[in-house]
């Protein structure tokens, strides 16, 4: 393998062996045999199979629940209801200040159901037909109340959500950095937008949630064999709830289907279960199905921005901006208000922008309760920030292009800090436009628009310019809540060399496809000298045997630097010691021995002056009586790393929120057919610049699968409630996500801009920022700039919308003001 | 001939013979996996959109989701477990994987054997008829950039 | 979703009034009717199988007369369980003297709660449709033939 | 998932089918399953006995007589797409078999399932009705055939009565006709938000619309209007005002306006295939 040395600015040097190469990945051998191992395909002797009884109406009262016609169907071993839960756990734990902290969020609906797909009961029996069969006779008698579906409309608090809270406002809080008022007054131009929506969507992995739950009664202890993606945050919510201590909750997962954040939020469905099988003392099983997954689980955040105000010189610099930003987090907030702040991580997207005033309010409704989505609520903000860049463009006749680079933050500013203290730690945006505008061959753009015309369709061209902050600072979360005790980060790893020379690795983390047992054996064998097959990384996660630390999990795109992190952390501390091991078997000085191909020996020594690992594997764990007694290897080292923040300023609301920046420019050409307003993407680039990439492949891939998301989301997957509250998308037939022949080919392109402050000089960038849907809305604009000019007010634009865009392009027009000195 | 609620089938399954009583109302899926055990094929949906439950039935691929396990009496059926032999991956698993075309690898089930019905009925094909062939699979994390790149590549002996 | 109409009646006001009122002959003018209970004089239930090619919508409904101006006025609610989701319907009519026969003016406003809903959507429509056509035939039918008698 | 009771058989010839099915008014025929086995999954409507028609082997056939392309009820939409008779003769069939749901469904779907569902986002009932199809239907009381324009009846309707079993779908020789098919989907060939078929022969069309009512809808003043002449400017003229004629309803991907005005676009496509690949 040809090695490279990476030197970060903070001083980290690394050979780069098997790091930036593109090995097969550990995981897959088993996945295409299907010997995978998911939730679902766990058995135990004796199972109860659950199934939910679930709410009809998005907001009513529970009259009653009346289980005695499903307790005497044959077959059935019992049922819970919402007055068990209530009087067997307590309400979930609040992050926010009141009026949100008041709210009481329990694992089945108490005397209410507030959206529709609500549980409000479970049934268990012998089979999956037959719980379902059972769940059928449990008759609840309902009262209807108004229902909620709009944010706006809920903040008015006619209709109240939550009595114990007393408004359906979670949170609400200025956010004010710079002086926007004084930058609107300076500006040469003021451009207002009234209305902008960014819809509710989520990227439904394609394995449901469910979980399979023991209980051992001599022990009081659970194990949940699940697919929770954040186990760690899991147990926070549901140990205090099911009042038991945190070690009474071991989760196992091993392959998961997907998670993309939508599985963050499964604890209300978990303590049912517990308590399930504590009640009938028996394993039980849960495992939910598509319709269940759309209605009732995890959507992402809706977010509506109001009057928004941009000030922008003569020259195209703008210089700030000031908006309402209304948060729709439907009936719990469960995770939020946490959306309330981390889009503060990519305050001014990828722009010099130094005035920016945020109103934010998030309001509960009677929809599903939202939970963390790729992109998770950055996505919304930058939305926001590309829609501002295209709206100001072509209302002031600016180039689209030459407008972005005027106002992105240059590479030369690097680090930069924004206005409200967060750090842009490398990037070079304007390179990587540039690179995408190569690839999607924008000089011949007038010829693409003619061609397009003459088959009777119209081009547009769009870009998005989108920021993946990862590695977040649970500080934050007391910019929300000043009482919350949460701050930093970390991720543990434990790395062991064991008795026959096996390098094994355990991690923190879950992964849900993100290859982590391949990446973590390439940093390991770099490090100890030997190759990556060496090394053995045990999949999936057991919180009772992988190590972890209080933030591990698999989210907010960092792997790359707090997985590996701490991967590396553990490897040198065992090669550090091998080596010292080494040095004393060999008599020989540390600073003669090397590790390599599998050997520690002796630099330019003679060929038996080398110990294979087994030899160092057996010595300490099995042949140990010749070590002296000052001298006590252990070759198994658990590393937690903690990456460095410092304090926030809750006054100012400012701090470093985030750690590292990847960045995501997408470039794209759309047409669209003006008689039916169908959007065909006919040219698509990706460039991501996440520093190091440790496995190009497997980046790539990560590329890929967020712009599907992307793509998905701008053109078709929508969550959509009538007048009652009734999910009109609860389904992949009216849910359409993108197949094969949906997808155009996509090309990628690489800038890499080495993080200063990782420690692998990589940057995790997993999730992207959405550059999909905003390069999508941009082109889909630029489209119809020929047809009345409509403004693209909705981040969502299925046929329907562009053609009714197509027929009113007025009403949309009206959106928009320019005021110009 | 009298309508029955349930019956024994007998099913010939990546060559073997499993006989089971079943219920009419059981889909073949779940018996698939929860009868036989054989967990690799896999449930996306509830509605046959998904295709991650897709095996190979009398030689055709088809949802096992959307049809009833007693419809399969007498059927031949071959699941992804009866993909590779000995262990030995075959050149289409390979090529999966030589091009990352998985990522959680929960659709990667269905998907090959989607590819693999359209690899016996047409060992060469094109970019097109690759993805109308998959259309059928959704997947969720790759984009099906790579898995359209991994079947080509086997059409073409490039794996 | 809101239906309404006007049908015209070949039987007077008093006949096709208690054809409506009666709920034996108001069992016969719904589709698939396989059982039917009177609880009391406003309050009445059913146990139906729409028929659909693809097999019966089963559900049991609960009726109850929220008004009632005799002979010209009747307001019903209906509420349908069953089928994983809940119908409501909320009915009028008004009977007007035309003739020899009678007019009548019907509105029916029907809700569905809960993911079948949905899923019926763009089905909805259509079949409540179809379904009040067959309603309004039969009961076209059974007021000629009391008319006759 | 996980359906309701249900009974079920696999009776080897049609009189045995017939009989189960005449004697419980709950038997359904089940046919490929790829629409009835997921109502069942959302325990929407309900069967009480399943008549599966695998074991019907002479309902799977396709041939071509004097009177016209005869398709067995159980023919698969793989078969029509891949069948030398349908290319030769009706091979809008063919195409538009292709483009229905996907390689899995279109292996187990059927010609008869499709009809006799009857869900108004299906292809194949207005595309049947444009190319003047005849139903042939079985029953205790014998055989009767039943025109395309008069088969459907609503929603999940048919005039295949409880009891009785489709066997056959008869579409007319070509004749010269060409024949059209265009929809706006939800997705690349995906669930059809509007369609529209055409058949144009001897200078007549017969143009029906789909998704825009409980059956398909004959545009019987478009046809009347174009006259015999078929220039794109007059298709597009005679188009003019379909949409008013129609009562759509509205859903989550088209408002009822969005409807009638693809209509109007839909049918102008599928005439002007269907004018462009008849033999003038």
């Amino acid at each position: 393998m040809s090695t490279t040395t990476i030197t970060t600015e903070s001083g980290t040097v690394l050979e780069k062996g098997a790091i930036g190469q593109s090995i097969p990945r550990k995981e897959d051998r088993r996945l295409v045999q299907g010997q995978g191992v998911f939730f679902d395909d766990i058995r135990r002797h004796g199972t109860g199979y659950v199934h939910f009884v679930r709410s009809p109406y998005a907001h009513a009262k529970i009259v009653s629940i009346d289980v005695s016609a499903a307790l005497a169907l044959d077959g059935v071993y019992g049922t819970i209801t919402g007055d068990e839960v209530a009087i067997h756990t307590d309400p979930f734990f609040e992050m926010s200040t009141p009026p949100g902290a008041n709210i009481k969020d329990y694992a089945l609906a108490v005397g209410k159901v507030r959206f529709q797909g609500e549980p409000v009961a479970a049934v268990c029996a012998t089979t999956r037909e037959l719980a379902r069969d059972a769940a059928e006779l449990v008759e609840v008698e309902y009262e209807p109340l108004p229902a909620l579906v709009d944010a706006e409309e809920a903040a008015k608090d006619e209709v109240v959500l939550h009595e114990e809270a007393g408004s359906n406002i979670v949170w609400s809080g200025v956010f004010d950095w710079g002086d926007v008022d004084q930058a609107l007054a300076e500006a040469d131009h003021v451009v207002k937008i009234k209305r902008l929506h960014f819809h509710r969507f989520s990227s439904t992995p394609l394995e449901c949630s469910g979980a399979l739950v023991e209980y051992q009664k001599g022990t009081g202890q659970w194990t949940l064999y699940c697919n929770h993606q954040m186990p760690g945050v899991g147990a926070i919510w549901m140990a205090p709830a099911l009042r038991c201590g945190i070690d009474k909750l071991r989760f196992v997962t091993q392959d998961i289907g997907g998670a993309f954040g939508n599985k963050i939020c499964l604890h209300p469905y978990y303590v049912v279960l517990c308590l399930l099988a504590r009640k009938l003392g028996r394993p039980v099983q849960w495992t939910e199905w598509r319709t269940d997954q759309h209605t009732a689980n995890a959507h992402g955040n809706e977010r509506t921005f109001l009057d928004v105000e941009v000030a922008v010189k003569a020259d195209g610099e703008m210089t700030g901006f000031k908006v309402k930003a209304v948060d729709d987090c439907g009936a719990f907030p469960r995770y939020e208000p946490l959306g309330c702040i981390i889009w503060a991580q990519v305050t001014p997207g990828c722009y010099g922008w130094r005035n920016i005033r945020v109103d934010f309010t998030q309001a509960c409704t009677n929809k599903a309760p939202v939970s963390p989505n790729r992109g998770y609520s950055r996505m919304q903000h930058l939305w926001l920030t590309e829609r501002v860049v295209d709206i100001v463009a072509a209302e002031l006749g600016l180039d689209p292009v030459e407008v972005r680079k005027r106002n992105y933050v240059k590479a030369e500013q690097m680090p930069y800090e924004t206005p409200n203290g967060c750090v842009y730690d490398s990037g070079d945006y304007a390179r990587s436009l540039d690179i995408a505008l190569e690839l999607i061959g924008y000089d011949r753009l007038d010829e693409r628009r003619k061609d397009a015309a003459a088959r009777g369709k119209l081009l547009g061209f769009g870009i998005g310019s989108t920021l993946d902050s990862g590695t977040n600072n649970f500080g934050q979360s007391q910019l929300l809540n000043p009482e919350l005790q949460f701050s930093g980060n970390n991720e543990a790893a434990m790395v062991k060399l064991d008795i026959f020379g096996e390098v094994v690795v355990t991690l923190g983390t879950v992964p849900q496809g993100q290859g982590h047992e391949t990446t973590a054996s390439q940093v390991v064998s770099d490090i100890i000298g030997c190759s990556p097959e060496q090394v053995h990384v045990r999949p999936g996660h057991d919180s009772f045997f992988n190590s972890s630390a209080g933030f591990s999990g698999t989210y907010a795109s960092q792997f790359a630097v707090t997985g590996l992190g701490a991967v590396k952390g553990a490897a040198e501390l065992l090669r550090d010691e091998m080596i010292k091991l080494a040095a004393f078997v060999l008599q020989a000085p540390e600073e003669a021995i090397e590790l390599a191909d599998g050997f520690a020996r002796i630099k330019d020594g003679p060929e038996e002056a080398a110990l294979p690992f087994m030899a160092l594997g057996a010595i300490v764990n099995a042949n140990n009586a010749f070590l002296p007694p000052d001298f006590n290897p252990t070759l198994n080292h658990r590393y937690v790393y903690r990456p460095y923040f410092g304090v926030v300023d809750v006054e100012k609301k400012m701090g470093k929120l985030t750690l590292t920046y990847a960045s995501q420019i997408h470039a794209c050409l759309v047409e669209i057919d003006p008689e039916t307003g169908q959007t065909e993407i006919v040219d698509y680039a990706a460039v991501d610049d996440c520093g190091v990439r440790v496995h190009p492949q497997i980046v790539e891939g990560q590329v890929h699968g967020a712009t599907a998301h992307a793509i998905g989301a701008a053109l078709h997957e929508d969550f959509v409630y009538d007048e009652d509250g009734t999910l009109l998308t609860p389904n992949f037939y009216d849910y359409h996500v993108p197949h094969t022949m949906d997808m155009p080919p996509l090309k990628t392109g690489y800038v890499e801009s080495p993080s200063p402050v990782s420690p692998l000089g990589a940057k995790g960038m997993g999730e992207g920022g959405g550059g999909g849907i905003h390069a999508i809305c941009s082109a889909i604009q630029d489209a119809l700039r020929s047809e009345g000019a409509p403004i693209v007010y909705d981040s969502c634009n299925p046929s329907h919308r562009v053609w009714s865009m197509l027929q009113d392009a007025e009403q949309t027009r009206a959106l928009v003001e320019v005021t110009s000195k | 001939m009298e309508p029955v609620a349930s019956e024994t089938i007998s099913v010939e399954i990546n060559g073997e013979l499993y006989e089971r009583e079943v219920d009419a109302r059981r889909l073949l899926v779940h018996f698939i996996r929860d009868d036989v055990d054989l967990t690799g094929t896999h449930i996306g949906c509830d509605t046959g959109n998904c295709g991650a439950c897709t095996v190979q039935l009398d030689g055709q691929a088809i949802k096992s989701c959307m049809m009833l396990a007693v419809q399969a009496d007498g059927a031949s059926i071959r699941t992804v477990e009866g993909l590779a032999a000995d262990g030995e991956l075959n050149a289409l698993q390979q090529s999966f994987s030589d091009h990352h075309a998985l990522q959680c690898g929960y659709c990667t089930p269905g998907m090959l054997m989607s590819a693999s019905h359209l690899l016996e009925q047409n060992p060469h094909p094109t970019e097109e008829e690759i993805r109308k062939a998959l259309q059928g699979n959704i997947c969720r994390c790759t984009g099906y950039v790579n898995i359209v790149e991994a079947v080509k590549a086997v059409g073409e002996g490039r794996s | 979703m809101r239906v309404e109409g006007v049908k015209e009646l070949s039987g007077g006001r008093e006949v096709v009034w208690e054809v409506l009122n009666d709920p034996a002959s108001m069992a016969k003018l719904m589709p698939g009717v396989e059982s039917f209970e009177v609880t009391d004089d406003t309050h009445w239930s059913a146990n139906v199988k729409v028929p659909l090619g693809l097999g019966g919508l089963k559900m049991k409904m609960n009726f109850e007369k929220t008004e009632e101006r005799e002979p010209e006025f009747a307001r019903l609610v209906a509420k349908g369980t069953g089928v994983g989701a809940i119908m409501n319907m909320d009915t009028a009519f008004t009977l007007t003297e035309a003739g020899s026969g009678t007019s009548m003016k019907w509105e029916a406003d029907v809700k569905i709660a809960g993911p079948v809903g949905s899923m019926g959507q763009r089905v909805l429509q259509p079949i409540i449709n179809q379904q009040v056509e067959n309603v309004l035939t039969a009961l076209e039918k059974q007021v000629s033939e009391a008319a006759a008698q | 998932m996980l359906l309701r009771e249900v009974e079920y058989a696999r009776p080897s010839s049609l009189e045995e089918a017939l009989r189960i099915l005449g004697g419980n008014d709950g038997a359904r025929a089940l046919a490929g399953g790829q629409t009835l086995i997921n109502v069942m999954k959302s325990r929407a409507a309900s069967p009480d006995v399943l008549v599966d028609l695998a074991g019907l082997g002479e309902l799977t056939k396709i041939s071509t007589g004097a009177g016209g392309l005869e398709l067995g009820a159980m023919v698969t939409y793989t078969q029509l797409a891949s069948s030398s008779e349908v290319d030769v003769t009706r091979p809008i069939l063919g195409v538009v078999a292709a483009t229905i749901a996907d390689v899995q469904v279109r292996n187990r779907g059927t010609i008869g399932g499709n009809i006799c569902s009857n869900d108004p986002t299906n292809h194949l009932p207005p595309l049947l009705v444009a190319l003047d199809a005849t139903m042939t239907i079985v029953g205790p009381g014998g055989e009767r055939t039943v025109s395309a324009d008069d088969f459907f009846l609503g929603v999940y309707m048919t005039a295949v009565a409880t009891g009785e079993l489709l066997t056959k779908v008869t579409v007319p020789p070509p004749g010269g006709a060409g024949d059209g098919f265009a929809a706006l989907t939800i997705g690349t060939d995906g669930t059809c938000i509007v369609s529209a078929a055409a058949s144009v022969a001897d200078g007549a069309a017969r143009i029906a619309i789909g998704c825009v009512s409980g059956t398909p809808v004959r545009a019987a003043e478009m046809e009347a209007k174009l006259g015999g002449d078929f220039g794109e400017a007059s298709v597009r003229e005679a188009a003019k005002g379909l949409g008013t004629t129609l009562d759509p309803p509205g859903d989550v991907h088209a408002s009822a306006d969005y409807r009638r005005h693809l209509a109007e676009v839909m049918a102008v496509r599928a005439v002007l295939q269907a004018a462009g690949r008849a033999r003038s």
